[in-house]
This record gives structure tokens, C-alpha cells and sequence, in this order.
């Protein structure tokens, strides 16, 4: 079942050079995703991709410039009253910097109780209990709440971060690059934890990531974004299996195998610099880099189209498609 | 230049220790450290952070902050003992035979000159030429990093370059006097995947054309396996496993090294693969611990971990480890391994690396 | 950094101050109006009410306030910031005449400020945490502590009256052959003591952005290629430590009129403090109004400068 | 650890401060003997009690005034007005910054910019060219010394704590608050303001240096305190005569000490407390 769609998202910023004229960098252009029920969406793009931004987007962190995002068919930005105070709660993120996502003045009691009596999700003769719930299902004792924010490492605080989530009973959680701070020994800890409440809460996740490693893991289907649109997005196996667009097939080429046997080739990396999002290239933004770049790609701007045996698996590359899967 | 031999170590480190002075007093970040670099060779220095592994880099630069200092050890580099010279005498090697590549290339280099100056000032610290062979050679060097328009990119500044320019920038400046040895600390953590391959990719070329050779630092398991031929495993302070890369991935001797290969996704994988997550976290006051400093984490833990100090000894021919559960053959999965075959894949891997360059630099 | 997109910060600037440089002369004529009537300021105190009540209509002066505001613009845009109460002159003219003492000695001041500060803020942020620096910054935080008025009475007792050096009134000897040398030696007292609270402060603000740029990892990389610790600090350092200076032109200039007032009054320096302080002992406002106003359009217009001047000294720079 | 544990922290690294503690000692001594001057002081600072003009000893300390008054009684009961005048101003300056720094960082947009011009505007002025036209016409008193000294200090504040608030507000602890859902009052009182605190503190701290100073200066020019009640300022301002100054140097020197140590360790404290709450030392 469909959770949220999102039609036609445009998202801009000021751009930050004030010499210049007023420029914009464009984070997200002309982005539709649907996201169904109980289904983790992996979202992948190098900086300037507009990852995050879209994901802010979606749960109404952030409002595009036009477009609209529909979460259980319901317009977001139409929504008022109790309504939006209902949806907003409904509507979570687990943040990339444990460090700056906790205030480091208020006890983690605070920072976890104060959202659900505001909400009446408790009442202060249970609260207590409620946050000492909340910790054991993160995996820390229930005395850390008495605690401050600096007293936790890195992947104690994203636990926190993800208690504090799951406190308001959510449907869905953005989950913002959430182990890319976080030392590899733990980040395992976090990726299953956020997998087991999934199960357990049949919750929508929508995990952001600049890495395709972690991503595969944790997604069922995976969108790749480059300079502020989607390119490609399938299940995930099959984004691996048989990837179509030419920009997936150099991520999964650049990202370094651990297996010394298995070394990357050098002609399949690619060639030149991620350009600007505020002045991006002609048509298909991805072509001063593609190899497989024509002259119609300069011109005309790709639109995702479903590959031939497979409704779900899209591509923005008309030459790609023609061309047949890896 | 010096005339060193294949098997001749460009560096030997030996009994390394550095500390800290901190709130709450003298602290030991670092001990017990012996490793070498040989002429060609990527020695891959592995570990999560706070581990040791990039004071270990910075001593040998003599570019720990005031409050850190070389407490025990020595470090020979081309018959001196880094840790003896003067700053006047280092300077005539940093920059020179030895040269480092930093993280963050916006912060690394000076916001206010133009990178053209900040190269030329390399070359001319150790070459005695005029201004304008300097600036020629900088543009050589830019362009030999792959700048497409090297004469453009010296008049401009760092943060006019993109984060990928900028650190192929820093490697033109490390490349100024063609050091004997590169340490690369990190040189691409904080860049993109696409960018990160070209920059690793060009690292390994110029390691192979100058002989050259590279002490990486990184927590990149994947990194190490495409970069590395020799790797240290560095865990809270201490080196706990030296090999080469492939007994490495192969054979891994230290219960630590196992689990951080155990823990770390990679898009070979099965969707279904679970991950096996090293529980806790890196001990924060380890140089407190008396016994095995990964005790606490460990899945082959037994008493005798704790109660003495665990030391660097060899497994065989081709590892070294500090876990004396290893040492005494009581881990079933530290199976015995061919070095000799692992000797042959890295002198095979390196063939063709070497072919593939040759035949790129012809055409 | 473009040329034109300097040329379109530099108008932006000077729009953004368009409003404030308005609302300060709106203050102005504010505190005026607080102060009395402002047609006494206007023409002059040498009429009669009646000749007043007629110049009033005529100047439209009976007329809602901010009419009235707009007309004591319009004046002001001609050059008339009214007549001084007390010696019946024109105010322009009297500033004009009492200005260059002033400049003088806060140009005299800042000089020396930063010929004493920057090293000695470099310094001491190089020897970090050593007794040298602590010496420094202790001196410092004298400097800051200290009252003008009492560093100038201490001068004054030691040097003039009990060892007789140095002159501790006036800009010349009364009576004397004058020249450089006499100028020269009525300054160095009221020089000194407005020189020492800005110097402090300075000493400080140098010591912290030097520190700050010292921890910078350029540094590391600098001292990496082996160029030597004294081109490291000597050039690298240097160099980005000179930027925040120009701000501290901009922060000076407020501190030194303030404290001109003070030391001019002490030492019956003959310049715009001296005038401003008589001025506002016996309430002759149209001065202390003509005086604020000047001071205040003059700090606007040094932010301003400052603000292009660091955007031309520091390439990095970025501004919305 | 707890929130006392944390202040246990800053209050060791302030320890560790040596100047600031010897000033923290002082500061409260000078705050012991001012609130309890009257019982303290030898005599009454305003009275008559002695010869003209006669130097330290003979029962008064440090001397008698031109016109016979105990300057030891006048020198604490100035020292009482010159901390009230710091702190009292000090306090107003802070409360308009700070609201005025929320509300303009908080609200953005339209609103910020006014208070923003504004506060350009105010800063335009030369500080002490504005107190004293202000004192000029509402008069010196010591009411009006503090109501102009609190109002014409408060953009700095607003600066900072606006400042403070602009990038509290990206911060992802306040971004998490917001979808929780919680009330923007909640937002700008209970994550933001706790935020600013420390470093509106340190501000304070030279605000109260500054002031200390402004008045001694206000009051030496006649502009501040008048007498016959006693500040440091006018007992200074009596040296302005040359006799004063060359025969009567017990009159001026000790409330020129006094100002001195006063300030230094105003300042030594606020430095102190930089350095504790300053997360890099």
C-alpha cells in the first residue's frame, strides 16, 4: 500500500556566493517517488545530489517550491489543526551527527519525555516508565537517562536519536546517513538495530546514504539520484544484478571491494568532477561524464522510463535502455 | 636519492610511544609500535578512529601538536632517526623524501595563497631554481595529477577548486621533490565515492611509475584491499595484527581484525547477509587496561586475556599478531595459511598493475 | 572574486546603509527635540520670540513632526547644522575648525596602537601559556582596566608636576617658538593614554585570532613541505592573521572618539572633544548634536570601508 | 555524571585560572564590604569628620578630603555605587539583548531586519559621546546613569545571542524538536535560550567592565554621580584641580586603584569563564 507520493518536487536555495548574482543551487528538480508500506527505500547520491533535501521534503521538514507530497493521500502542505499535528508526529528522522543532535544541555529523560506528554502519549505518572522503554528497545539501560548527551559515544547518542524517533509511534523514519559519523565497528550495531525495529514496527524507512555497501543491506528498493534528480531506482538486487544507467554501474564500480582478488579496473571509473548544482550541465546532467554520451543527451533532459521486463525498475537513460541491462 | 635495494625498508619504526598531555594528566595514546615501509611498497595502517593511527603518522613528521611528543621509540628513515633530528634538519627531509597528504584538503591548505604559490614554495624549499622553472614545474605536476588546465588552477585559490581538485592539488604539492615516501592520512574519507576511485587510482599509478612508496591511514576496509599490499591493524592505541593484504582478507589472525572484517557491508554481498556487529565500543581510557585492550569485546575472551600485558608475536612466515589465544594455536578459525601463495598474488597483483600502467602511458 | 560582482557588494553595502545612516539623523533630531526646541538651534539664540515665532512659520517649524524632520534634513544637506548657542558661531564652522587636533591625535593613537599590538599579540600567542605571554596579556588586561582619566592623572603627576618633562596642558607652549617638536612633545601624554585601552584590547584580539590560526591544519601542511618554521608563521600565519586586523579599524574608531572627549578635557587637547565636552556642560546642543551626528555617519562610513576592505584582503570571502 | 557534574567541570578548568581566583576572592570581599559599608565604614562618607585636607593617619586612614571628609567612608561607599551602577546596567543591557537577539534570530525575515538596523544605528553612535548627550538631557542622577548606561550597551548582546540563535536553529537537536511537534515557545525558551546562556555570560562580564569604567568616567566629567554622594568617578574628578593633584594625592590615587582592580578582575573572570566553557582547551 502506498504511504507517500511525492509529485513533481522542486526544491531551491539561495546559493552562498554573494558576489555573485542571486543564483540558486537546485537540490532537488522534478522528483515523483512513491514509497509503500512497511518498505525500507534506499537512497543513494554523492554531495550536491539533494539526498537529504529530499528527504527532509518528504516528511514536511522542509516545504518544496512546488510539487506536492501526498502521505496516506492526504496533500501535506493542505493539512491543518490536529490533523498536521497528527501527521507531523507520524513523520520522523534520525539525523547524521549524533553530536549535534542531542541538546547538550537536558538529561535524555528530557529530551525523550518531553515530546510524549506533550503529545499525551503519557501521562507523568507513567512517563518514566515509558522512556525507560523506549532506551531498552534502543538497547541502553534504563539509568542513562538520567544522563547527558556528552556522557554517550557516537553510537550510544544515535541510539538515543533513534529512541527519540520511535517515542511518538511513527510510520515513517527518514534515516539521514545515520552511521556515516560513526566508527565501523558500530556501525553494524546501528544498521541492525534499525532493521530490527523495522520488523518489529513494520515501520517505512527511508534510508539516505552516500555509500551503496550499507544501503544494499538495509533497502528493498533503491533510488540513485545525481544533481538533484533520480536516475535510476529498482529493487535492490536488482539495481546490482542488472543495472541499467551508466552513472549506477560507475557507482558500484568506484565503491572498493573488500576483497584484495577483486581490484577495481580502471577504465570503468569515472572521468571528471561532480559539476555545480547551481549552474548544472545541459539535458541529462550526467552526460559530461558518461561514456556512453551522445549528442541527443546534451539536449534533451531523460525521463524515467520502466525497463522492458520489469514495471518497477526505472531508468533515465533512453541510450542505456536501448542498449539492454548489465 | 639514496640506493636502497627491493627488500630494503624505505622506514623502520621501532618501539614506537606517544603521549599526550591531557586534563587528566600524561596519557599513553600510542605504544609498542614497530613496523616497515619497503622501497614500492602501499603499507595500509588500518583502525577506527582514536586508534593511533594518524598520531603515528604525524610523529613522523614531527608534526604532533604541542601537546603530544614522541615518548619511546625510534623511526629510521635512509640511515636517520627522525625522532633525533632538529626542526632545522627535519626540514631538510619533510617535503623532500618524505611527504604527507591530509584530510581535508579545504582546511589543508592556506585559504589566502594561490595554489600555484604554495607549490612553487615547495619546490623552491629544496630545489635551488628561479620563480618561473618553479611554476613550470607546478604546472608539470598539476597537470601530471590529471588537472585539465594547470596553467588556470595555479592562479586560483582552494576554495574556488572542488573538493576533488583540491586534493589532486595536495598531491602535486607532495609530489614537488619525488619523495621516497607519500603518507596519505586519510587523503579521501571526505570524498565522493567516483572522486575517492580516481584519486586512490592515481595514487597507486604514481606509487607504481616513481616506485614510490605510500603509507595509507584509513578505516576503509575496502580501500585496504584495493590499495594495500602490506597492512597494520590498529586498535585503541596498539598494533594488534601485521600482514600482508591478502593472508589478510584470507586468514585473519587477530579475533579483532576478523570481527571488523565480519562487521563491514559490501555490495558483493547477499541482500540476506547479516551482519555480525562487534558489540560495545572502543575502550575510552584504554591505556588503563593492563591485560588484552579488545578483551572486552572480544568472542574468544578467556581469563588469561586479561591478566598480562599481550604482546606482537609471529603466527608464521607472513603474520604477527597480539592475542595470545593466536599465539597459542587455540583459535579455530586463525587456520594455517600459504604465505607463499599470498607472496605470489601481491608480486602477481603488482605485474599487472605495472603492465596496465606501461601500456596506458604509451598510448 | 570577480571585479564586478566587488563593484555589486560595494553597492549593496552602501544600500543596507542607507536606512541606518536615515534612522541615525531620525535619532538625532530625536534626542534634539528632547533637548529643546529646535528653531533655537536652528537660527540662533540672537532674536526675539517674535522674530522666532515668525521664522518658525516660515521654516514650516510649526508643523508636524516629521515635517519638521524633513526640514531639518533638507538644512542639514545644505551644510546648516545650526548655530552654536554659546559663541553664536555655526557649527559646521566650529567643527570644521577644531577637527584636525582631534584626527591628530586618534590617527597618532592608532599608529602607534598597532605598531605595538600586532607584535606583541603574535608574540605572545607563539609562546603560548610561558611566562612571556602571560606577562603580555597581563599588561593587557591593565591596559583595558584602566580609566583614561586616571592613566592621564598618574602621567600628569609623574612627568609634569613631579619631574617637570613634559607639558600637561594645551598643543603648544603658550608664548613659545612653537613648531614640530613643541606639538610633538604636548602629545606624547594625551597620545599615550588613548592609545592604552585600545592597544589592550587589540593585544588580546591578535593574541586569540593568532591562536585560532595557529591550530589551523594548512599550518601542519606548510610545515610539512619543509619550508621552515620561520616562513611557516612568518608568511602563512601572517599573512591570514593580518585579515581580521581591518576589522579592528572598524571597531577602534567608536572606542577613540569616546575616548578623545576624556582626554581631550584632561589635557586641554584643542580639538573636537574639548569643544563637544564645554558644549554639553553648558547644554549647547545644536553643537553636541552637529558633533554626535558627524561621529556617528563617520563609524558608518568606517564599517563600511572595513567591510570592502575585508572583502578585498581575504579571497575566501563570501557575502548573501 | 549530571548537569552538577558539568558545572563541577567548568568550575574545575576555572580553577585552574589563577588570576581569575584571586580576582573571584577580591571581587568578593569589595562585594562584602560594599553591601555592609555601613557598618564598616569609619564614618559617614558625607559628613564632616576631620581636618581639611590632612593626609592618612590620626584615625583616618586615608585622610580627610579638601573639605574634611573621611576618604576611607567615602572610598567604600563609592565602591558600593560603582557596583551597583555595573551591575544594574549590566542587567538591563542583558535582558533587552537577549530578548531582542531572540527575537530577531528566532523570527527572522521582516522583524530581523528592523532590529537589526537598529541596532546598527545605535552602534553608530560613539558609546561614550552617547551617554553623555543622554546625560545632558535627562540630567545626571544616578537613576538616569543607569538607565542610560543599561540602554546604550545592549546591541552587543543582541548581536551575539541573534547570532547564537541563527545557527541553533540548523542545529539537528532543535530540527529534532520541530518534528516531534513541539510548540515553538517550547523550541525558542527550552532548546535555543539554554544554548546562548554561556556565552551571553562571558559578554556580560566585560558589559559590567565597561560600565564600571563608563561611570567613573561619566561621573569624573560631572556628567555621572553628582555630590555630595560619593562614586569613584567625582572622587577622581576632584583631582582635576592641579592642587588636588600635586598636595592631595591620597584623595585620587586609592578610588583610581579601586576602578583598576575592580575592572581587572571583572575582566580576569569573564576570561576565566571563556576558557572553562571553551570545548578546544
Amino acid at each position: 500500500m502506498t504511504l507517500l507520493r511525492a509529485e513533481n518536487l522542486y526544491r531551491t536555495f539561495p546559493a552562498a556566493g554573494g558576489f555573485a548574482r542571486r543564483k540558486r543551487v537546485r537540490a532537488v528538480t522534478d522528483i515523483s517517488l512513491t514509497m509503500y508500506e512497511n518498505e525500507t527505500l534506499g537512497l543513494v547520491g554523492e554531495s550536491g545530489s539533494g539526498k537529504s533535501t529530499l528527504g527532509r521534503l518528504l516528511i514536511g521538514l522542509d516545504q518544496p517550491d512546488s510539487g506536492t507530497v501526498y502521505y496516506r493521500g492526504q496533500d501535506l502542505s493542505q493539512l491543518k489543526g490536529q490533523d498536521k499535528k497528527r501527521v507531523r508526529t507520524e513523520m520522523q528522522i534520525v539525523f547524521q551527527d549524533p553530536w549535534a543532535s542531542l541538546n547538550p544541555r537536558k538529561r535524555i529523560y528530557d529530551i525523550l519525555s518531553a515530546p510524549l506528554l506533550y503529545h499525551n502519549y503519557a501521562t507523568k505518572a507513567d512517563v518514566g516508565t515509558k522512556v525507560a522503554a523506549l532506551l531498552e528497545k534502543v538497547g541502553l539501560s534504563p539509568e542513562s537517562s538520567e544522563r547527558y548527551p556528552h556522557e554517550f559515544s557516537g553510537g550510544q547518542r544515535q541510539r538515543i536519536g533513534i529512541a527519540r524517533a520511535l517515542s511518538l509511534n511513527p510510520a515513517v523514519i527518514v534515516c539521514d546517513e545515520p552511521v556515516s559519523a560513526l566508527d565501523v565497528s558500530i556501525q553494524a550495531q546501528i544498521l541492525n538495530l534499525l532493521q530490527e525495529l523495522q520488523d518489529e514496527y513494520n515501520l517505512t524507512l527511508l534510508f539516505i546514504s552516500h555509500g551503496l555497501a550499507s544501503i544494499k543491506y538495509l533497502s528493498d528498493r533503491i533510488a540513485v539520484m545525481y544533481l538533484g534528480r533520480i536516475v535510476e531506482i529498482a529493487g535492490a538486487e536488482k539495481l546490482f544484478s542488472s543495472t541499467y544507467h551508466p552513472y549506477t554501474r560507475a557507482l558500484i564500480m568506484s565503491s572498493p571491494v573488500p576483497d584484495p582478488y577483486r581490484r577495481q579496473e580502471p577504465e570503468a571509473l569515472l572521468s571528471g568532477e561532480i559539476p555545480s548544482n547551481i549552474d548544472p550541465p545541459s539535458g541529462c546532467h550526467f552526460h559530461p561524464r558518461c561514456p556512453l554520451a551522445e549528442d541527443s543527451c546534451r539536449r534533451e533532459i531523460p525521463q524515467l522510463t520502466p525497463v522492458p521486463d520489469d514495471l518497477t525498475h526505472l531508468v533515465a537513460c533512453p541510450i542505456a535502455l536501448a542498449g539492454g541491462g548489465l | 636519492m639514496m640506493a636502497t635495494g627491493h627488500n630494503e625498508p624505505v622506514l623502520s619504526v621501532r618501539d614506537l610511544a606517544i603521549s599526550f598531555k591531557t586534563e587528566q594528566g600524561e596519557r599513553i595514546l600510542l605504544r609498542d609500535a614497530s613496523f616497515e615501509v619497503k622501497r614500492g611498497e602501499v603499507l595500509g595502517i588500518v583502525g577506527e578512529s582514536g586508534s593511533g593511527k594518524s598520531i603515528t603518522a604525524l610523529s613522523l613528521m614531527g608534526l604532533l601538536p604541542v601537546s603530544g611528543r614522541v615518548s619511546h621509540g625510534e623511526a629510521w628513515f635512509e640511515g636517520q632517526d627522525l625522532f633525533t633530528l632538529s626542526p632545522r634538519q627535519l626540514d631538510r627531509i619533510r617535503g623532500k623524501r618524505i611527504a604527507m597528504i591530509f584530510q581535508d584538503a579545504l582546511t589543508s591548505l592556506n585559504p589566502v595563497f594561490t595554489i600555484g604559490n604554495q607549490i612553487v614554495e615547495g619546490i623552491r624549499a629544496h630545489q635551488d631554481i628561479s620563480k618561473a622553472q618553479a611554476t613550470q614545474q607546478a604546472a608539470q605536476l598539476l597537470s601530471r595529477v590529471g588537472m585539465a588546465d594547470p596553467d588556470n588552477v595555479l592562479g586560483q585559490y582552494a576554495h574556488m577548486l572542488s573538493g576533488g581538485m583540491r586534493q589532486r592539488a595536495m598531491i602535486a604539492m607532495a609530489l614537488a621533490s619525488e619523495p621516497a615516501l607519500i603518507i596519505a592520512d586519510e587523503a579521501t574519507s571526505s570524498l565522493d565515492v567516483t572522486i575517492q576511485a580516481q584519486i586512490m587510482h592515481l595514487l597507486r599509478e604514481l606509487s607504481l611509475e616513481r616506485d614510490m612508496s605510500v603509507l595509507l591511514i584509513t578505516h576503509d576496509i575496502g580501500l585496504i584491499a584495493q590499495m594495500a599490499d602490506k597492512v597494520i591493524v590498529m586498535y585503541a592505541g596498539e598494533i594488534v595484527e601485521n600482514t600482508d593484504v591478502f593472508t589478510l582478507f584470507e586468514a585473519p589472525g587477530h579475533p579483532y581484525t576478523r570481527a571488523l572484517l565480519e562487521t563491514v557491508p559490501s555490495i558483493e554481498d547477499d541482500k540476506d547477509r547479516e551482519l555480525q556487529a562487534i558489540p560495545g565500543v572502543v575502550p575510552e581510557d584504554y591505556d588503563a587496561i593492563s591485560g588484552c585492550r579488545f578483551a572486552g569485546r572480544c568472542a574468544y575472551v578467556e581469563p588469561k586475556c586479561r591478566e598480562s600485558r599481550q604482546i606482537m608475536l609471529p603466527l608464521d612466515k607472513c603474520r604477527q599478531v597480539r592475542c595470545i589465544r593466536a599465539q597459542n594455536n587455540e583459535l579455530e578459525f586463525v587456520h594455517s595459511t600459504q604465505c607463499e601463495a599470498s607472496k605470489i598474488a601481491l608480486a602477481r597483483r603488482k605485474q599487472e598493475a605495472k603492465a596496465k600502467l606501461s601500456e596506458r602511458l604509451r598510448t | 572574486m570577480n571585479r564586478g560582482g566587488l563593484l555589486r557588494y560595494i553597492l549593496k553595502r552602501l544600500l543596507i546603509a542607507v536606512p541606518v545612516l536615515i534612522g541615525i539623523t531620525l535619532i538625532d533630531y530625536l534626542l534634539m527635540n528632547l533637548a529643546g526646541n529646535p528653531i533655537d538651534m536652528l537660527i540662533g539664540p540672537r532674536v526675539t520670540e517674535a522674530a522666532k515665532a515668525a521664522k518658525m512659520a516660515e521654516l514650516g517649524l510649526d508643523q508636524p513632526f516629521l515635517v519638521c524632520y524633513w526640514l531639518w534634513l533638507t538644512e542639514l544637506m545644505r551644510g546648516n547644522m545650526g548655530y552654536s548657542l554659546m559663541t553664536y558661531q555655526p557649527v559646521t564652522q566650529m567643527i570644521a575648525q577644531n577637527l584636525s587636533p582631534t584626527l591628530l591625535l586618534m590617527g597618532t593613537s592608532m599608529l602607534l596602537s598597532f605598531l605595538i599590538s600586532i607584535p606583541l599579540g603574535i608574540y605572545s600567542a607563539l609562546k603560548q601559556y610561558t611566562l612571556r605571554d602571560y606577562a603580555i596579556v597581563g599588561t593587557a588586561f591593565l591596559f583595558i582596566s584602566i580609566p583614561g582619566f586616571f592613566l592621564a592623572l598618574v602621567l600628569v603627576y609623574l612627568f609634569s608636576t613631579k619631574l617637570g618633562w613634559l607639558p600637561s596642558s594645551g598643543m603648544k607652549t603658550l608664548g613659545g617658538a612653537g613648531g614640530m617638536l613643541d606639538t610633538l612633545r604636548h602629545m606624547i601624554m594625551p597620545v599615550l593614554v588613548l592609545a592604552a585601552s585600545v592597544t589592550g584590547s587589540n593585544i588580546r584580539y591578535i593574541r586569540s585570532s593568532m591562536l585560532e590560526i595557529l591550530q589551523q591544519p594548512y599550518l601542519r601542511t606548510a610545515e610539512g613541505k619543509g619550508i621552515g618554521r620561520f616562513k611557516v608563521i612568518g608568511k602563512h600565519a601572517f599573512r591570514n592573521a593580518m585579515i581580521p586586523i581591518v576589522t579592528l579599524i572598524g571597531l577602534q574608531l567608536p572606542m577613540l572618539l569616546g575616548g578623545a572627549v576624556v582626554v581631550e578635557q584632561i589635557f586641554s587637547w584643542p580639538g573636537l572633544g574639548l569643544m563637544t565636552m564645554s558644549a554639553i556642560l553648558n547644554r549647547d546642543f545644536p553643537v553636541i548634536m552637529g558633533v554626535s551626528l558627524l561621529a556617528a555617519i563617520a563609524v558608518l562610513m568606517a564599517n563600511i570601508i572595513t567591510d570592502i576592505l575585508y572583502a578585498i584582503v581575504d579571497p575566501t570571502i563570501r557575502y548573501d | 555524571m549530571t548537569e552538577n557534574s558539568y558545572l563541577r567541570t567548568i568550575w574545575k578548568r576555572f580553577k585552574r585560572h589563577r588570576l581569575a581566583m584571586v580576582s573571584l576572592v577580591f571581587l568578593s570581599l569589595v562585594i562584602i564590604i560594599a553591601l555592609l559599608a555601613p557598618l564598616i565604614a569609619p564614618y559617614h562618607p558625607d559628613r564632616i569628620s576631620g581636618d581639611f585636607g590632612a593626609p592618612p593617619g590620626n584615625g583616618h586612614l586615608l585622610g580627610t578630603d579638601d573639605v574634611g571628609r573621611d576618604v576611607l567612608s567615602r572610598l567604600i561607599y563609592a565602591t558600593r555605587i560603582s557596583l551597583l551602577v555595573g551591575v544594574l546596567s549590566t542587567v538591563i543591557s542583558t535582558v533587552i539583548g537577549v530578548v531582542l537577539g531572540l527575537v530577531s534570530g528566532f523570527f527572522g525575515k521582516f522583524i530581523d531586519a528592523i532590529i537589526m538596523r537598529f541596532t546598527d544605528m545605535v552602534m553608530s553612535f560613539p558609546y561614550l559621546l552617547l551617554v553623555l548627550v543622554a546625560a545632558a538631557i535627562f540630567g545626571p542622577s544616578l537613576l538616569n546613569i543607569i538607565i542610560i548606561l543599561g540602554f546604550v550597551n545592549w546591541p552587543g548582546v543582541a548581536r551575539l545571542v541573534r547570532g547564537n540563535v541563527l545557527s541553533l536553529r540548523e542545529r539537528a537537536f532543535v530540527q529534532g524538536a520541530l518534528v516531534a511537534g513541539m510548540p515553538k515557545p517550547y523550541i525558542l525558551f527550552s532548546e535555543i535560550l539554554p544554548n546562548t546562556m554561556a556565552p551571553v555570560l562571558i559578554h556580560s562580564s566585560s558589559v559590567m567592565a565597561f560600565s564600571i569604567l563608563d561611570e567613573a568616567a561619566l561621573s569624573f566629567l560631572g556628567m555621572g554621580v553628582q555630590t555630595p554622594t560619593a562614586s569613584l568617578g567625582n572622587m577622581l574628578g576632584a583631582a582635576t584641580s592641579q592642587a588636588v593633584l600635586t598636595d592631595l594625592p591620597w584623595l585620587w590615587i586609592p578610588p583610581g586603584i579601586v576602578i583598576v582592580l575592580l575592572v581587572m578582575s571583572v575582566n580576569f573572570i569573564g576570561d576565566a569563564i571563556r576558557d572553562a566553557f571553551d570545548p578546544t582547551n
